[in-house]
C-alpha cells in the first residue's frame, strides 16, 4: 500500500500576534479517512493554527497544501470552496435565525432571483437533524435551544457539504454523554467516506476513543505526533507539559465542619422545584445532570440572580435573603459561571483589572483605587493558577480560552470566599491546568471552604466531589453519598429512571 | 518579547495618533499663518471649546458606561434658561443652586429610564431632547430670557472673567477635567464605569450594581451640562431656548474623536479634551486660512475617520479591515 | 356667522418674536368671537408645514395663514389651497413670487425698506463720526431661504452705497436669526479682520450675538445696527452699546395678518401688499418708543 | 402558523396596538378639543397620513434593513438633501431644459444616483476601515452636509416645475403619489428582506458579524450594497418630497435620521441588528406622524407637541419592553 496524498499539508506555519508568538514554523499533516488529534496545553496555539488553516488568520511565515497543491487561504469562505469546514470552538451561530439558515449559512439553496428555496432548505436540513438524532426541527430559532443543542447546530454544518477536511475545535466541551455518542457516530461516518478529520479536545477519553493519530503543539511549537494505538496517556501528557501528571485523588484526610449552605424547599418557577441539600464546610458536592436540568439556575439562584418563587437558604443555620449578587458577595458566596464570555469577563479589559474587579470598592486607598494592592492580587492567582499572560495589562480577549477561564477562577478565589460554587469550571481547560483546577478545588475544601461544583463530565464529578447531588428537570433524583456512587446508578438518576428520589 | 519591536512600536503610534494628528494640525497651521499659535488666539480656541467640552466630558461617562446621550444640547438650553430667569428672581447664588438641581433631577430621571428600567438611551435620549425643550419652552413661555442689569451682576465673571490671567471658562474646563479624570481612571466608581460599559452582564455577575453605575454616568453628564449651561448664561448673560440645539452631536463627535468606542468600556477624559480641541482648532485653523465653515464639516469627516480608523488598526494590527 | 382660520407658523419657540407673535394671534383670534383659530406650528420644517397645509385643506378652514419655512418651497402647497378655494394669507415673511398668483395677500413689514433704513441708521452715524469715506462694516444676514433675511440684506445692499458710496461691505454671513450662531459669526469676523466699524445684523437677537463677541474680545467702538427691535436690543441702546434698530411689533405683525385674513373673507377690497409701519429706532429717539414686550 | 411567528406577532403586535389607542384617543379628544367638524379618522385624513409619512418612511424602510444588518446610518439627512439639490439644480442646466418635460425622469435619475453614491462611500468606509458604521456615518453626516452647502452657500436652491408638481400631487386608486411609492417600497424592501438570500444574510451578519464571517458571507460587499440602497432611498424621498416642493434649503433633512431611526426601533427593531421588520417600521412611521397630526387636531401648542412626543416615545419603549418580558424567574441582569 503507498502512502496516501494528505488532505491536508501545513509546513513551518508562522503566527504572531502583537506580543505574542503564537505558532513558531509547525507542521502537520493530515490524512484521507483518519481522525487526527490536536492537543496542547491551553495557549499551545491549537485555535490559532486550525484558523489559520480555515483562512481566518494569514501566517506571518509557511505554507498550506490542500491534496499537495499549494494554497494561500484567504478567506473563510475560500477555506470552504477547499472543502475544509471548520466547528469553532466558540458558537458560532446566529440566534435570530432559524436552525436551518444557520446550518447552512452561506449557502442557502436558491430559486431564480436569489429567492431562497425553503422547502428545500428545510427538507435538507431535517436530513441532517434525523442523522444528528436531536429533538428539534429547522424550523426552531437558534437562541430558543440549549447551549449543547446549539452546537449539535453548529456539528450539523459538517453535514451540508462533502468535505475534504473537518475541523472540530473542542466540539464537546458543552455536550453531555448522549450527545457526544451522536457526534462520535458522524465522526465515524465522515471518517467512512475518506474525509479527513482533526480533532481538537482537552479530554484523553475521548482522543483515545476515536482518534488514529495525536500531534501535540506545545508553546507555539511543533512538540510531535503519535500513534494513538500505540501510546498511553502519560505519554501525550509528557509531550504536552514536560511532565507526568498525578491524577489520583487526595483522599480526604480532613474534617468536615458544620454545614454552611442549605437550600430548604427551593423552586423558581418552572425551572427547578423543591430543590433542598446542604454543603458542610470542608466538602465538595457535586451537581450532576444532564444539559438543561435546572443546575445552572440553581447556582444563579443562590447567587442572587434569581427570585426563587419558594423555599429557604440557609447559611450557617441562618437563614438569609440574596437579592443581588452584592448580598451573595457579602455573605462571602462566589460563583465562578458558566460561560465565561457572557458572564465571566470582561473582555476588552485588562488581566487585572478583571481579576479585581468584585473587590474593587475595598482595594482602595483613600478615594482612590490602590492598584499597589490589586497589583499583588494578580501575581498571587496568576502564579497560583499558572495563568499564561504577557502580563497583566494583556487584554482578556487575546488570552487562550483556558486561560481566560483561569482568571475567572482567580478572580472568585480572591475573593476568599465561605461558599464556592463553580459552574463548568474545565470547560475548555488542558489537562494540566484541569488537573490543577481539580487539586485546587480539594485544597480549598480541606482549608474549610464549602464548595458545589457543577459539571457535566462524569469523570470530573466523580473525581472531585465527596457527595453528588443527581439532577434530572429541574428536580433532585438521588443525593448520593461519598462510596455509594458509582457511574450505572449516577446515569440511571441523570436520566430520570431512578425511582429513589430524595425529599 | 522578540515580536513586540516593530509591530509594538506601529501600534503605540497608532495608539497615540489622535494626538499626532493633534500636533501635526497644529504645526501645519502655524506655518501658514503666524496667528494660529499666537497665545491669544490658542486661549480664544479655548475658552470658546469650553462650554462644549465641558458638555463632552460628561457625556464621555456615558459613551464609557455602553450608552448615549442625545439630551445634552436641549438640556443646556434648560439650565441657561432656568440660571438666566431666576437670576433677578432670587439671586444668582440661588438661581445657579436651584439651576444645578433641576439640571441634575433631570440627569437623573434620564439614569432611571436606562440605568434602571434599563432602556435603550439613544431613543431614551432623543425623547428627552424634545421633551426637554418642550420644558424650556414652557418655562420660559417661548421668549428670551436677559438679565435685566447686566453691568451691575457678578454673575459674569464664570464666562466673561479671569484669574491668574487664566479666562474663567478655561480655568473651569481644565479643573473640571482633572477631577473627571481622576474620577475615571483612579476611583472604584471608574472602573465599574469601564466595566459595565465593556460587559455589562459580566459586571453584574461581579457584583457590581449595574443600574446604579449607569445612573450615576448620566448624573454626572447633567452635571457637566449645568455647568455649561452656567458657562453659557454668564457669557451672554442672555438667552435664545435654542442654545443648546445641535450640540448633542457636536459633542457626541468630540467625543469619539478622542477614542471613545460606541460600544462602551473604553476612552479616556484626557482624549476626549483632545478631541475638543481638535474641533475648536479646525474651526479656528481654517477661519484664518479663510476657507467656509462648510469646509470644516469636510475636514472634520476626514478627521474624524482617520483617527478612528487609526485606532481600531492599531487594535487589530492591520490597517485594512479583514472583513471579506 | 363664525370663520375658521388656520394658521401655520413658521418655528415658534426659536426666537421670542415668533413666540410673542403666537400668544397675540391668539389673544386677537379670541378676543373676536367670530374667529375660529387653529394655531399650527411647523418647527422650521418645511415637510412638516406642507403637511400642515394639507391638514387645513382637509379641515376645510375658511382661511389660511401661512408663515413660510422656505418662501419657494411651500407654493405647490399653497396653489392646493387655493385651488380649493381657500384663501390664503402669506404673513411676516413673503413667498416667492411665482406663487403670488395663488396668494389672497401679504401682512407684514416691508423688508426691503427696513433693510434700507438700516443703512440710513448706520451711514448717518459714520457721517456724524467722520468715518464715511473709510468706514468698513460686516453684515449678519437671517436665516437663508428665508424671504425676510433676503429682503432685508438686499435693502441694505442696495442702499448703503446710495447713501455712504464709500463705505465697504466686507462679509455677509448668515446667523440664522440666532444669537449664539450669529456670536460666533462675529467670533470669526472678528479673527478675521482687524478692522470693523460697523456691523448690520439681520435683526436684534443677531446684533446683541454679535456685541457679545466684540465686547469678549474687547474690540470697541464699532457701531451695531439691527432690525426688528427686540427687548435686549433695547436695553443695549439704554446702555449705549448698541446703535440703532427698525421698531417692529409682533403683536402688531399678528393682528395684521388676522385682520387682513377677516377682511378678505368679508369680501373687502385689500391692496395684495399690507405693509404695516416699522421706523427707524437710535439711541437718539428711542424715548419716544416704549420696551418691546419681547 | 409555527409558535415562532405567533410569537413574532404579540412582539411586533406593540406597534399596531399603539397606533388603534393614538385612533381611539385623538377621535374622542377631538370631539371636544378640535375646532374642526370633520373627524379625525375620516378616510381622506387618513390617505393623507399616509402620504405625509412618505419622506420620513421611506428613509426609514432602508434604516431598517441598514439596523437589521447590524449598522445604522446617520448621514441620510445629508443624503436626502445633497439629492433634492441635484434633482432641482439639475433641472436648469441648458442640455436638460432642452430636453423640456424629459428632463424629468432624468433629474431623477441624477438625484438617485446621487444617493446610490453617497451610500456607496459611506458602505466602502465601513467595509475597508472596518470603523463603526455610526462614527462613519456620523462623519459623513458632517461631511455630505458640507457637500450640501458647498453646492450653493446658504442659498437655497429652487426650481418649481408645475408639471413635476402635478405629478408629484396626484392621486391614483384614491393615493398619493408619495403613497404609491412609500407602499411600493414597503413592498419590495419586505420580499427582499423575507424571501431572499440578501435578505436573509442581512439578517445573519447583524445577528452574529462573526458567524457570518465565518460562514463564508461576504459581509464586505454586503455591507455595500446596504449603504447603496438606503442611500437610493434616501434620495428616493427627496425625490418623491421635492417633486412636490421645488425648493430645497441646505439646512432640509436635519434630524431627519433620528426620527428615521425612532421609527424603527418604534417598530419593534433592534438596535443591535439581527432582529426587525419592514412591517413593523411602516407602522412606527404612521404612529409618529399620527401623533404629530393628531396633536395638531386637538390644538395643541408647541411646548405641549414637543414635551407629549418625547415621553410617549419613552413610554412605548418602556411598553414593548413590558410586553416581552420573560416573567418572574428572569435572570436579574
Ligand atoms: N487575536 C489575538 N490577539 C493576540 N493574541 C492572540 C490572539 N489570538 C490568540 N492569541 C494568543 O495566541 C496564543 C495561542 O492561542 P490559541 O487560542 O491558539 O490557543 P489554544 O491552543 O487554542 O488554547 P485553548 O486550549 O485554551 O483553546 C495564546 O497565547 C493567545 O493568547
Ligand atoms: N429550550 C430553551 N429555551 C430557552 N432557553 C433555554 C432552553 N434550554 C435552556 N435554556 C437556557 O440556556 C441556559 C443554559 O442552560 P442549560 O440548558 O445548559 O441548563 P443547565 O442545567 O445549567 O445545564 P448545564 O449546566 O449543563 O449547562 C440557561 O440559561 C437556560 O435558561
Ligand atoms: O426675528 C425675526 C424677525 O425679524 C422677522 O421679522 O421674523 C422672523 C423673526 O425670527
Ligand atoms: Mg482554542
Ligand atoms: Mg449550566
Amino acid at each position: 500500500m503507498t502512502d496516501p496524498v494528505p488532505v491536508l499539508r501545513l509546513e513551518g506555519i508562522v503566527k504572531t500576534f502583537p506580543g505574542v508568538r503564537a505558532l513558531d514554523g509547525v507542521s502537520f499533516t493530515l490524512l484521507p479517512g483518519e481522525v487526527h488529534a490536536l492537543m496542547g496545553e491551553n495557549g499551545a496555539g491549537k485555535s490559532t493554527l486550525m484558523k489559520v488553516l480555515g483562512g481566518i488568520h494569514a501566517p506571518n511565515e509557511g505554507q498550506i497544501f490542500v491534496s499537495e497543491e499549494p494554497t494561500v487561504m484567504t478567506s473563510p469562505m475560500h477555506a470552504k470552496a477547499k472543502g475544509v469546514v471548520f466547528i469553532h470552538q466558540e458558537l458560532s451561530l446566529a440566534d435570530e435565525l432559524s436552525v436551518a439558515e444557520n446550518i447552512f449559512l452561506g449557502e442557502l439553496p436558491l430559486h431564480a432571483f436569489g429567492r431562497v428555496d425553503w422547502q428545500k432548505l428545510y427538507a435538507d436540513t431535517d436530513a441532517i437533524l434525523k442523522a444528528l438524532n436531536v429533538g428539534f426541527d429547522a424550523r426552531t430559532r437558534v437562541g430558543d435551544l440549549s447551549i449543547a443543542n446549539q452546537q449539535m447546530v453548529e456539528i450539523g454544518r459538517a453535514l451540508t457539504v462533502d468535505p475534504r477536511a473537518v475541523i472540530f475545535d473542542e466540539p464537546t466541551a458543552s455536550l453531555t454523554d448522549s450527545e457526544k455518542v451522536v457526534l462520535f457516530d458522524v465522526i465515524a461516518d465522515l471518517q467512512k467516506r475518506g474525509v479527513g478529520v482533526i480533532y481538537i479536545s482537552h479530554r484523553m477519553e475521548e482522543i483515545f476513543k476515536i482518534t488514529d493519530r495525536i500531534s501535540v503543539l506545545r508553546d507555539g511549537q511543533y512538540s510531535g505526533t503519535l500513534h494513538t494505538a500505540q501510546t498511553n496517556e502519560d505519554e501525550v501528557t509528557q509531550l504536552m507539559i514536560g511532565r507526568s501528571l498525578d491524577l489520583s485523588r487526595a483522599e480526604n484526610t480532613h474534617q468536615m465542619g458544620e454545614i454552611a449552605l442549605e437550600a430548604r424547599g427551593l423552586s423558581c418557577g418552572k425551572l427547578f422545584r423543591d430543590i433542598s441539600f446542604n454543603v458542610r464546610k470542608g466538602e465538595v458536592l457535586g451537581f450532576y445532570g444532564l444539559v438543561g436540568a435546572g443546575r445552572t439556575e440553581i447556582a444563579e439562584t443562590l447567587f442572587g440572580l434569581r427570585t426563587p418563587s419558594s423555599g429557604q437558604i440557609l447559611l450557617n443555620g441562618e437563614e438569609v435573603r440574596i437579592n443581588s449578587p452584592i448580598d451573595a458577595i457579602r455573605l462571602g458566596i462566589s460563583l465562578v459561571p458558566e460561560d465565561r464570555k457572557d458572564q465571566g469577563l470582561v473582555l476588552g479589559m485588562n488581566c487585572r483589572d478583571n481579576m479585581t474587579l468584585p473587590q474593587i470598592g475595598d482595594l482602595t486607598a483613600g478615594p482612590f483605587v490602590n492598584e499597589g494592592a490589586e497589583g499583588a492580587i494578580f501575581d498571587q492567582y496568576r502564579d497560583k493558577l499558572d495563568i499564561r499572560t504577557p502580563g497583566w495589562r494583556q487584554i482578556v480577549g487575546n488570552l487562550s480560552g483556558g486561560n481566560q477561564q483561569k482568571i475567572v477562577i482567580g478572580k472568585w478565589l480572591s475573593m476568599r470566599p465561605q461558599v464556592l460554587i463553580v459552574d463548568e469550571p474545565t470547560r475548555g481547560i488542558d489537562v494540566g491546568s484541569k488537573a490543577e483546577i481539580h487539586n485546587l478545588i480539594r485544597d480549598l475544601a480541606a482549608q474549610g471552604l464549602a464548595v458545589i461544583v457543577i459539571s457535566s463530565e462524569m469523570p470530573e464529578v466523580l473525581h472531585v466531589s465527596d457527595r453528588i447531588v443527581a439532577m434530572f428537570s429541574g428536580q433532585i433524583m438521588r443525593d448520593f453519598t461519598a462510596g455509594e456512587v458509582t457511574e450505572d446508578n449516577l446515569i440511571q438518576a441523570i436520566s430520570g429512571i431512578s425511582a429513589e428520589k430524595v425529599a | 518579547m522578540a515580536g513586540l519591536t516593530k509591530q509594538g512600536m506601529v501600534q503605540i503610534l497608532a495608539r497615540q495618533g489622535i494626538l499626532i494628528a493633534f500636533a501635526a494640525f497644529m504645526i501645519g497651521f502655524a506655518l501658514v499663518n503666524q496667528r494660529f499659535i499666537a497665545m491669544d488666539n490658542i486661549f480664544g480656541v479655548v475658552r470658546s471649546s469650553a462650554i462644549l467640552g465641558v458638555m463632552a466630558l460628561g457625556v464621555t461617562f456615558v459613551v464609557i458606561g455602553g450608552n448615549l446621550d442625545l439630551s445634552v444640547g436641549s438640556m443646556m438650553s434648560f439650565s441657561t434658561i432656568v440660571v438666566l430667569d431666576l437670576h433677578d428672581k432670587i439671586g444668582p447664588v440661588m438661581a445657579i443652586l436651584a439651576m444645578f438641581a433641576l439640571t441634575l433631577a433631570l440627569g437623573a430621571f434620564i439614569g432611571f429610564l436606562v440605568g434602571y428600567l434599563k432602556l435603550n438611551s439613544l431613543i431614551v435620549t432623543l425623547g428627552m431632547l424634545s421633551a426637554i425643550h418642550g420644558l424650556t419652552l414652557t418655562w420660559s413661555g417661548g421668549k428670551n430670557m436677559d438679565i435685566a442689569d447686566k453691568a451691575g451682576t457678578w454673575f459674569s465673571v464664570f464666562g466673561q472673567g479671569s484669574a491668574l490671567g487664566i479666562p474663567v471658562p478655561i480655568l473651569i474646563f481644565g479643573l473640571l477635567a482633572a477631577a473627571l479624570s481622576l474620577l475615571l481612571s483612579k476611583t472604584p466608581f471608574g472602573r465599574r464605569v469601564y466595566a459595565v460599559g465593556g460587559n455589562g452582564r459580566a459586571a453584574t455577575f461581579s457584583g457590581i450594581p449595574r443600574a446604579r453605575v449607569v445612573f450615576m454616568t448620566y448624573i454626572v453628564s447633567a452635571f457637566c451640562v449645568a455647568t455649561a449651561g452656567l458657562l453659557q448664561a454668564s457669557r451672554s448673560l442672555g438667552s435664545q431656548n435654542t442654545v443648546g440645539q445641535g450640540m448633542e452631536l457636536e459633542v457626541l463627535a468630540a467625543v469619539i474623536l478622542g477614542g471613545a468606542s460606541l460600544l462602551g468600556g473604553s476612552g479616556t477624559v484626557f482624549k476626549t479634551v483632545i478631541g475638543v480641541l481638535i474641533l475648536g482648532f479646525i474651526q479656528n485653523g481654517l477661519l484664518l486660512v479663510g476657507l467656509d465653515f462648510y469646509v470644516q464639516y469636510m475636514v472634520t469627516w476626514a478627521i474624524i475617520i482617520l483617527a478612528v480608523w487609526l485606532d481600531v488598526a492599531a487594535k487589530r494590527g492591520r490597517l485594512w479591515s479583514p472583513i471579506a | 356667522q363664525t370663520m375658521t382660520i388656520g394658521i401655520t407658523q413658521n418655528n415658534v419657540g426659536v426666537d421670542s418674536y415668533q413666540t410673542t407673535y403666537e400668544r397675540a394671534f391668539i389673544a386677537a383670534a379670541e378676543a373676536n368671537p367670530n374667529v375660529e383659530a387653529v394655531v399650527l406650528d411647523a418647527g422650521g420644517d418645511v415637510a412638516r408645514q406642507i403637511a400642515q397645509m394639507e391638514d387645513l385643506i382637509q379641515q376645510e378652514v375658511d382661511a389660511i395663514i401661512i408663515w413660510p419655512t422656505n418662501g419657494e418651497a411651500v407654493i405647490p402647497a399653497v396653489r392646493k389651497a387655493h385651488d380649493a378655494d381657500i384663501p390664503v394669507i402669506v404673513t411676516n415673511s413673503n413667498i416667492a413670487e411665482q406663487g403670488f398668483d395663488f396668494v389672497a395677500s401679504f401682512s407684514g413689514p416691508d423688508n426691503i425698506t427696513q433693510g434700507a433704513r438700516s443703512a440710513e441708521i448706520m451711514c448717518d452715524k459714520f457721517v456724524d463720526m467722520g468715518i464715511q469715506d473709510e468706514a468698513r462694516v460686516v453684515q449678519i444676514s437671517g436665516q437663508p431661504g428665508y424671504t425676510t433675511a433676503i429682503e432685508r440684506q438686499e435693502g441694505f445692499e442696495d442702499r448703503l452705497p446710495e447713501v455712504c458710496p464709500n463705505v465697504t461691505l466686507v462679509e455677509t454671513q448668515p446667523g440664522d436669526w440666532n444669537r449664539e450662531k450669529s456670536q460666533q459669526v462675529m467670533e470669526a469676523f472678528l479673527v478675521k479682520y482687524d478692522d470693523i466699524d460697523g456691523v448690520y445684523a439681520g435683526d436684534d437677537n443677531m446684533g446683541v450675538g454679535a456685541l457679545n463677541a466684540a465686547k469678549a474680545a474687547g474690540r470697541e467702538g464699532i457701531i451695531f445696527v439691527g432690525a426688528t427691535n427686540f427687548a435686549v436690543g433695547y436695553d443695549a441702546m439704554a446702555a449705549g452699546d448698541y446703535w440703532g434698530s427698525i421698531y417692529q411689533s409682533p403683536v402688531d405683525d399678528a393682528e395684521a395678518a388676522l385682520q387682513t385674513a377677516i377682511d378678505t373673507l368679508n369680501g373687502e377690497e385689500l391692496p395684495f401688499l399690507n405693509y404695516f409701519d416699522t421706523p427707524k429706532i437710535t439711541q437718539d429717539n428711542m424715548e419716544e418708543f416704549t420696551k418691546p414686550v419681547f | 402558523m409555527t409558535a415562532q411567528s405567533r410569537k413574532d406577532l404579540v412582539k411586533q403586535g406593540g406597534i399596531w396596538a399603539f397606533i388603534v389607542a393614538e385612533l381611539a384617543f385623538f377621535s374622542i379628544a377631538g370631539q371636544f378639543l378640535s375646532v374642526s367638524d370633520s373627524a379625525f379618522m375620516d378616510l381622506d385624513n387618513m390617505l393623507l397620513l399616509l402620504k405625509q409619512s412618505a419622506p420620513i418612511g421611506i428613509i426609514a424602510l432602508g434604516m431598517t434593513i441598514i439596523m437589521i444588518n447590524g449598522n445604522i446610518d446617520l448621514s441620510v439627512g445629508a443624503i436626502f438633501a445633497l439629492a433634492a439639490i441635484v434633482l432641482l439644480d439639475s433641472m436648469t442646466w441648458p442640455f436638460m431644459q432642452a430636453l423640456g418635460d424629459w428632463a424629468i425622469p432624468l433629474a431623477w435619475v441624477f438625484a438617485l444616483l446621487t444617493g446610490v453614491v453617497l451610500g456607496a462611500i459611506n458602505g466602502l468606509i465601513v467595509w475597508k476601515t472596518g470603523v463603526d458604521a455610526f462614527i462613519v456615518t456620523l462623519g459623513s453626516m458632517l461631511g455630505f452636509r458640507g457637500l450640501v452647502f458647498m453646492y450653493n452657500g446658504e442659498q437655497p436652491t429652487s426650481h418649481l416645475n408645475w408639471s413635476l408638481v402635478d405629478f408629484a400631487e396626484a392621486q391614483f386608486l384614491g393615493l398619493h403619489t408619495a403613497t404609491w411609492f412609500l407602499l411600493i417600497s414597503a413592498l419590495a424592501l419586505w420580499l427582499l428582506m423575507t424571501r431572499t438570500v440578501h435578505g436573509r444574510n442581512a439578517y445573519a451578519i447583524g445577528n452574529n458579524r462573526d458567524a457570518a464571517v465565518n460562514a463564508g458571507i461576504r459581509v464586505g460587499p454586503h455591507f455595500i450594497w446596504n449603504f447603496m440602497l438606503i442611500g437610493f432611498l434616501a434620495a428616493l424621498s427627496a425625490v418623491v418630497f421635492y417633486s412636490e416642493s421645488g425648493s430645497v434649503n441646505p439646512n432640509d433633512g436635519m434630524l431627519y435620521e433620528l426620527w428615521a431611526i425612532t421609527a424603527v426601533v418604534l417598530g419593534g427593531t433592534k438596535l443591535a441588528g439581527g432582529y426587525g421588520s419592514i412591517i413593523s417600521t411602516l407602522g412606527g412611521v404612521i404612529a409618529i406622524q399620527l401623533l404629530r397630526k393628531g396633536l395638531g387636531h386637538i390644538g395643541a401648542d408647541t411646548q405641549t407637541v414637543n414635551l407629549v412626543i418625547g415621553l410617549i416615545l419613552i413610554a412605548v419603549l418602556f411598553l414593548d419592553r413590558q410586553l416581552n418580558r420573560k416573567g418572574k424567574e428572569e435572570l436579574k441582569i
